[in-house]
């Protein structure tokens, strides 16, 4: 299965299209946290403080932990309504 | 309780009448009703504004909402409450978002609507592109304060 | 900016798309509108409620709601507004009162709409004799507080 | 012309119909305010202090003077919306 990342609004436009990380990728970059798949897409650079970040769709903060099967989504702040 | 995307215009005035016959068992019950709709202005920050895109997280987008609209009943005892909130390419003008709620009193009311709405500006998964009339795109980078 | 006192019955929804219609010099404009739509419940402190008569005087009502909506439409930037009140014998489920605003963002809306309910609550001159299942009619000493 | 008095809603019941009281009586009673009013009404009974009162159809209280032509009101605590 492996984990869904994806990027809404202007995180799509700096980040690319959505990624699948499949189990290999997952191991062989010691991929954790929701931090640590951040760090795997941008290598490295770090994450601006307004970006927000979704676990299976639920708000969450970068140490949360992360399992095959996760969707994970960056996106910058909400402006509906 | 509902929560509705809608993807294309909307009359937030003939839904509020719809919805109110389809929960015509409170009836006598409520006593306040408390409605916002937001609605597409033709410019903003100083900008002439020509159309928008709005953009969603299918599935989160829902949830999100259905978890505030739990959230308000239980804190404010409502009786009913509507959430219908527009996607995809808006016109000014156009109705872009109504909260609508029932409940006995009018503080209820009052305060369980507002909240809905500053919970769906500051946390419900929208994002707003606008194209301005020299045909420039931007996503708008964040809401105006509500309190 | 209208003021409308009403011996019938009323469909709030209705008169809200109709009172846009009307206003569509400012289509555009206003990106928020914030409605209150108080309703007769069929109990009040207890009783059942089959029937209310609601004075008002006449006159002096009309002249202090628009001074509401003057002093609204200054104090929170109003690009309009629109009250309807009922008179006369009304039905349980009937709206009573309708208050809508239309302002450029949302938090004078809010705030426009909840302080014209509560100028009207307190101060404007209405009065309601509630007739109850048993047969007994009686005057409604006070209404409950809004903040 | 003389000064109308209205009594509104339960101070209706209480007070019974609206009065007209003529120049003779406003004169003869020397009925300068509205608290004068009140007292020529009901005979000197205290009046509750949740009543309100207007004059030409703008709130007031007690001691506003009147005069010829104008309309007062009595009335209890409102309760519309």
């Amino acid at each position: 299965m492996g984990i869904a990342v994806k990027f809404f609004a202007s995180m799509r436009d700096l980040m690319g299209d959505d990624r699948e990380l499949d189990a290999q990728i997952v191991q062989q970059h010691n991929i954790k946290t929701v931090d640590d798949i951040w760090n795997y897409c941008v290598e490295g650079k770090e994450r601006p403080a307004n970006v927000l970040v979704a676990v299976n769709m639920d708000y969450v903060d970068g140490t949360t932990l992360v399992k095959d099967g996760d969707e994970v989504a960056f996106f910058p702040p909400v402006t509906g309504g | 309780m509902s929560v509705v995307i809608l993807p294309e215009a909307f009359n937030p005035w003939q839904l509020l009448e719809d919805y109110q016959q389809k929960i015509s068992e409170l009836n006598g019950k409520y006593g306040a009703t408390a409605v916002f709709v937001g609605t597409m202005r033709d410019f903003n920050e100083g900008d002439n504004v020509s159309q928008m895109f709005l953009e969603y997280y299918p599935g989160m987008t829902e949830k999100h909402l259905e978890k505030i609209c739990t959230q308000a009943t239980a804190d404010y005892g409502l009786l009913e409450s509507l959430v219908v909130h527009r996607v995809g390419e808006i016109n000014p003008n156009d109705p872009i978002v109504l909260v609508a709620v029932w409940t006995a009193h009018r503080k209820q009311a009052f305060e369980a609507c507002r909240e809905i709405m500053e919970d769906l500006k500051s946390r419900a998964p929208f994002w707003k592109k606008e194209q301005l009339n020299t045909g420039k795109n931007r996503w708008v980078e964040k809401n105006t304060k509500g309190y």
